[in-house]
């Protein structure tokens, strides 16, 4: 007899609670997270595909799923690896991430040959210079992507360190005392 | 006992022994032998560098512009000494990465002949506004270390009525007296400068704020300041970094200046001892600001001593004239051995900015040997700004430098007592200057990533724009090509008819 | 001209005080209340504190060696001997060796290494040994032995001690009995009133240090003594002492007011247990208290609370070592609330609003 | 009412729902990354807490006990549970998006936190009336938002530590959870009789 009664009660109070939740969520609805296009946007947006994904859309909502760590970006380097850290709330271990050596690419007058197959291939247009004249690359534009080199027929373009100003110079990071101790390893 | 309760306490810092006494006592040294090749750069104050108007080979007088100031605020730049332009080209600056900037190099004929202009019969008749531009044609900026433009300042403070003028003669760094060998041999002509200063800014009250540990100076300018009852010297506790703007006008005033805004907003200015006198110079006698007083101590220096040099003058030639035995220098710096900047060899010019010049010893250093932090807080009670060093170290030690930022990394003043006071000897100051250079890098890396972004949507933009024309060029070709042959069937088919 | 020189930023000078400077000061001002402990229980003592420091030296030479980092520095700057200094005063002064050597590797392994050395620690590792051997080694934690001072004819000679630190105590109930503060407790759950129990307590013996309790904190006088030389030298704050102290003396008279019949006269609270060893030198600890001023009244109130707390209602009769725990627990917490006010912002870090002159 | 408060207290400290009983590990270990996660988070368990445990009483007294089928006790309080968690996730969404991607799974986890289930079964154990269950409910939460605040703190400043790498990330965090119950053990006995 008690059964009856357990599974009438049991079936009387899903049925009231699912109710209840109904009339709740009418109340409380909210659209689509709108954290996908947000991290979207801090992406650098170059789909330079480094991350292994074929642009920087597919990233994102792979981050937003939780596949792949924060420090997927290269060229964010570690500023956007904490950005997107504290974004989703991912832990962030910034041990592997090389800070983005900063590359620029630059023409060696001498054997430009004005061929213009590099600032056909360049993404943000850095290479001036007008078929059979030298071209030269506009230092602030340039991504150091890398297409250029990869298509010049005579190598004449070539990566360069940027090279450091009075403006640019900024002081190092001082060794933390672990680092210290570390040298002087084991033993002595 | 009964002033703990009226002075406003002051929060935080040191006492670093002065180790002032070697050159407090003697006069200053006038007798500086005119240095051969003179170096001034461009950049001698914070705003833009001045633009040279002189070309090489060009002879010059002792004063004359050299390059004008450029944009709001500048300072124009003067030829420290009579000779002719060698050359205008990058050399090292006097930073610690001694990295090239632009600089005109003046090789001196020795005549120190001066470049004559026009003095005004009674300065105090000129407008406000003359006397501003006098001042800023003079080439003068704050002295204490500063090196703000001071006809900026002085604008500044006609426009938002200035009540206070604070003229800071605390030098609260330990080794430096230039400032006190001043104000005791010159002290008229300081308050003569500061009256000038007020009748600028259209002000009428103006304090001297002058350490307790100077009492000569003290007494100096009181009696200078005697006959003008606008002007009043007192004296403050010495505690470094006094001298620091925000604690003074606290101290003196009473007012704290909210961050983010400049004192004259808030009523009160603030300018050097050293720049009064320059000020002094500049309008009085119409000559630009060519020389300064420069500290030279420390333990390896023969014969310490404040010498008035001109501007430009390479610290070898200075560290010569004072016998400085350069096998024991552990470490030059310019400035005090609290702010100043560690120079890595004495090929570097002199500036404006020059308060002195040290070559410290290697006992008189801080030891640079590491140990872990204690968590001791010395670093937060001695901080004058109220920030806790030691946790924004941690922050910035595992590079989280938005964390250190909420901390209030932005309201450092690096004056260095956290460095100073550390038990562990921690350089707290460079991982907030590392700390601050990094998010500046990574601001610029927003930017260009934000622009490179517009870049590149650009020319995605013109290449579908291409791209759509050369389609529709080919939907017409095609169309143009069908309808030829269309015609040419139809002619074929008439002719047939026919 | 000198090869160029790496720059270098900062205060270019410095005060000479380093890390070893300050805890070799800690353990000067312990000197004079450990040699009279050592003195008041004689060899046995000795022992037990040679033994707890060479363990303790032993662990962290040990550790910084797994580590791979350089063993020398990290010696020298004499934490280890001070947490173990410290870690001794509070065992019982008859104890046998393992719990010397025991409470060593906790409080150096457990309590400090395995965070990553001196300055990383969250607790205070001589706290967490001796609370973690109170509660694991409840009968050998709580022997303590009859005053019985050096040279003087009952107590043991050298021998003697050897066999008792080695092979543990044979006639306990000759040589051991209650300490004040757990013959309280025991009386009062049998529902005696305070005054027939305190018939032979003498006051004067329990402040000088003439009285059964751990190895160096019965001396309440020579204590304090230290931590006042600790504050003249500027070692240590007086906010947290102050507060700590003051807290169980207010709480004391208060509840001692309302019934004296069955809540201890402040004056007892003090010279009793570990009350004042904690205040001076366990609580202001730099690595486990907070960084302000008021952080450390606050830390100190707490803990003064949480010690009267567990000594009147507690299960335990001692309650300092929880005390401290639980308030280093609270430190990030307190430091993370109690933050000095930036110059030119509000409390909140909001930037100023300009006077409207 | 002094009865009412010493419950209240010894839920909260003596005998601490996470530190002695070792119920609702998971979100303690979890979300104890951020201050302010892990206050949230409390806050949050708080509600569900008190609002299960009255309904559980309500439940256990007028459906369970009259038609004795407490067989199904367990079965029934989970339903409940899980219809005020995922009330309180809507409400949570509702107001703060980003509060909710940063505690993300662990807010429809509370329904399976063993701790709002055992304060449940342990009101029914120890026959509590309404009011002294929802209080015993208040109290555990209390002591385990305490005990979470206090645990955020201690991990947010481990998170600046250069600890050991072998030791780096969890393991501290559990060595850390072990001393902080030891140092709760203090509590213990603390009777209640004042």
């Amino acid at each position: 007899m008690y059964v009856l009664s357990a599974i009438f009660w049991l079936t009387l109070l899903g049925l009231m609670l699912g109710l209840l939740l109904g009339i709740a969520a009418k109340y409380l609805k909210v659209e689509s997270s709108p954290i996908l296009d947000e991290i979207e946007s801090l992406l650098p947006g170059s789909q330079c595909g480094q991350c292994g994904f074929p642009g920087c859309r597919p990233a994102a909502e792979a981050l937003v799923d939780g596949l792949v760590p924060a420090t997927i970006c290269p060229p964010g380097g570690s500023a956007l690896a904490e950005q997107l850290a504290a974004m989703l709330g991912l832990d962030l271990d910034l041990s592997s991430v090389k800070e983005p050596e900063l590359l620029v690419a630059r023409v060696s007058e001498d054997t430009c040959t004005g061929c213009t197959r590099c600032f056909k291939v360049c993404p943000t247009d850095a290479i001036v210079g007008a078929p059979k004249q030298i071209h030269a690359v506009v230092a602030d534009a340039c991504i150091a992507c890398k297409k250029c080199v990869e298509v010049c027929p005579t190598e004449c373009l070539q990566m360069h360190p940027v090279e450091v100003t009075l403006r640019n110079w900024r002081w190092t990071k001082p060794m933390s005392q672990f680092d210290q101790s570390q040298q002087g390893s084991a033993l002595c | 006992m009964l002033d703990f309760f009226i002075k406003p306490r002051v929060r935080g810092g040191v006492h670093p022994e002065a180790r002032k006494e070697n050159t407090a006592d003697e006069n200053i040294v006038t007798n500086f032998p005119i240095p051969k090749t003179l170096y001034i750069p461009l950049q001698q104050h914070v705003g833009k560098p001045a633009e040279p108007l002189i070309r090489v080979g060009d002879k010059v007088l002792k004063g004359q512009l050299l390059a004008y100031s450029q944009g709001l605020i500048s300072a124009p730049v003067h030829a420290p000494s009579s000779g002719i332009i060698l050359d205008v080209n990058d050399y090292p600056a006097p930073h610690p990465s001694a990295l090239p900037i632009r600089m005109i190099v003046l090789e001196t004929d020795g005549l120190d002949e001066w470049f004559t202009s026009p003095i005004p019969d009674d300065p105090f008749q000129l407008t406000p506004e003359d006397i501003s531009l006098r001042v800023g044609a003079a080439g003068i900026v704050g002295l204490g270390g500063a090196t703000f433009p001071t006809a900026v300042k002085l604008n500044m403070g006609r426009e938002n009525q200035i009540d206070t003028l604070i003229i800071n003669g605390s030098e609260c760094e330990p080794y430096l007296s230039c400032d006190d060998r001043l104000m005791q041999e010159r002290a008229e002509k300081i308050i003569d400068g500061v009256r000038l200063m007020l009748h600028g800014m259209e002000s009428h009250h103006a304090v001297v704020a002058i350490e307790d540990n100077k009492p000569l100076a003290f007494a100096a300018m009181q009696i200078a300041a005697k006959p003008y009852s606008s002007i009043e010297v007192m004296q403050i506790p010495t505690q470094y970094p006094m001298g620091w703007d925000r604690q003074l006008i606290r101290y003196v005033t009473g007012k704290e200046v909210p961050v983010g805004c400049r004192s004259s907003e808030i009523g009160v200015t603030i300018h050097n001892v050293g720049t009064a006198h320059a000020v002094h110079k500049a309008i009085r006698y119409g000559q630009a600001l060519v020389n300064r007083v420069v500290t030279v101590s420390g333990g390896a220096v023969g014969k310490p001593m404040n010498v008035e040099v001109p501007l430009g003058t390479l610290i070898s030639e200075v560290f010569a004239f004072c016998e400085v035995n350069l096998e024991d220098t552990a470490r030059i710096v310019m400035g005090g051995p609290m702010m100043g900047d560690s120079l890595p060899h004495a090929g570097l010019p002199t500036v404006k900015a020059t308060s002195g010049v040290l070559a410290l010893t290697k006992s008189e250093l801080k030891s640079s040997e590491v140990q872990p932090c204690i968590r001791c807080a010395a670093c937060v009670t001695v901080c004058p700004a109220g920030l806790r060093p030691l946790d924004m170290a941690n922050n910035i030690r595992v590079n989280q430098l938005d964390a250190a930022v909420d901390l209030g990394l932005k309201d450092c003043i690096s004056c260095g007592c956290c460095s100073y006071i550390c038990p562990s000897n921690i350089p707290l100051v460079q991982f907030f200057k590392y700390a601050s250079g990094e998010i500046v890098a990574r601001q610029q890396a927003q930017h260009k990533s934000e622009q490179t972004k517009r870049l590149m949507d650009d020319r995605n933009a013109r290449m579908e724009r291409i791209a759509k024309q050369q389609e529709e060029d080919e939907k017409a070709r095609i169309a143009a090509k069908a309808e030829r042959e269309r015609l040419k069937a139809e002619q074929a088919s008439q002719e047939s008819l026919a | 001209m000198m090869v160029n020189m790496k720059p270098r930023s900062g205060a270019h000078i410095g005060t000479k005080a380093n890390v070893t400077f300050i805890m070799w000061q800690v353990m000067l001002a312990l000197m004079p209340a450990t040699a009279f402990g050592l003195w008041l229980f004689g060899w046995p003592a000795i022992n037990l504190f040679i033994i707890t420091l060479l363990s303790a030296v032993f662990f962290e030479v040990i550790c910084i060696q797994l580590q791979g980092r350089a063993v020398k520095p990290a010696i020298m700057d004499g934490s280890a001997i001070l947490t173990a200094w410290l870690l001794a005063l509070t065992l019982p002064p008859w104890a046998p060796w393992w719990i010397g050597v025991v409470g060593s590797a906790i409080a150096i392994i457990l309590g400090k290494q395995v965070y990553g050395g001196l300055g990383q620690n969250l607790f205070n590792p001589a706290m967490i040994a001796r609370v973690a051997l109170l509660i694991s080694f409840p009968i050998e934690m709580t022997t303590w032995a009859n005053v019985s001072p050096l040279f003087f004819s009952h107590s043991p000679g050298l021998v003697e001690s050897w066999h008792i630190t080695f092979s543990g105590l044979d006639n306990i109930d000759a040589k051991t009995g209650a300490t004040v503060l757990g013959m309280i407790k025991t009386e009062f759950s049998q529902h005696h009133i305070l005054s027939d129990i305190l018939k032979d307590y003498s006051g004067f013996g329990n402040f000088t240090g003439w009285a059964r309790g751990s190895l160096g904190e019965t001396s309440v006088l020579l204590l304090g003594l230290g931590g006042v030389w600790l504050m003249r030298q500027g070692i240590i704050q007086w906010h947290i002492p102050a507060s700590l102290l003051g807290t169980v003396i207010l709480l004391a008279s208060i509840f001692h007011l309302i019934d004296d019949q069955h809540f201890m006269s402040p004056l007892m609270h003090l010279s009793s247990g570990g009350l004042v060893l904690v205040a001076f030198f366990i609580a202001t600890d730099y690595v486990t208290s907070p960084n302000t001023p008021l952080g450390q009244l606050v830390f100190g109130a707490g803990c003064g609370l949480l010690i009267f707390v567990i000594r009147t209602w507690g299960a335990y009769p001692e309650g300092s070592g929880f005390a401290v725990l639980l308030m280093n627990s609270a430190t990030p917490l307190i430091d993370y609330y109690i933050k000095p006010r930036i110059y030119g912002r509000d409390r909140q870090g909001k930037p100023l609003e300009i006077p409207k002159s | 009412m002094s009865e009412y408060l010493m419950l209240l207290l010894g839920t909260a400290l003596v005998n601490n729902v996470v530190l002695v009983k070792f119920l609702g590990l998971c979100p303690f270990m979890g979300v104890s990354k951020k201050l302010d996660a892990a206050l949230s988070m409390g806050l949050a368990t708080t509600f569900v807490l008190t609002l299960a445990a009255m309904t559980s009483w309500i439940l256990e007294h007028f459906v369970l006990a009259p038609f004795n089928i407490q067989f199904l006790r367990i079965l029934a309080f989970i339903l409940v549970i899980a219809a005020v968690v995922q009330f309180t996730e809507m409400v949570v969404r509702k107001t703060s998006p980003i509060l909710y991607q940063i505690l993300g799974i662990f807010l429809p986890l509370i329904t399976t936190n063993c701790a709002v289930l055992g304060v449940a079964l342990l009101n029914v154990q120890e026959q509590y009336g309404f009011l002294q269950s929802m209080i015993f409910g208040f109290g555990s939460a209390v002591g385990f938002t305490l005990v979470m605040v206090l645990f955020a703190g201690l991990r947010e400043r481990l998170a600046l530590m250069a600890v050991p790498v072998l030791f780096a990330g969890t393991p501290i965090a559990f060595i850390t959870a072990g001393i902080l119950s030891l140092a709760f053990m203090g509590f213990a006995g603390l009777n209640t009789k004042m």
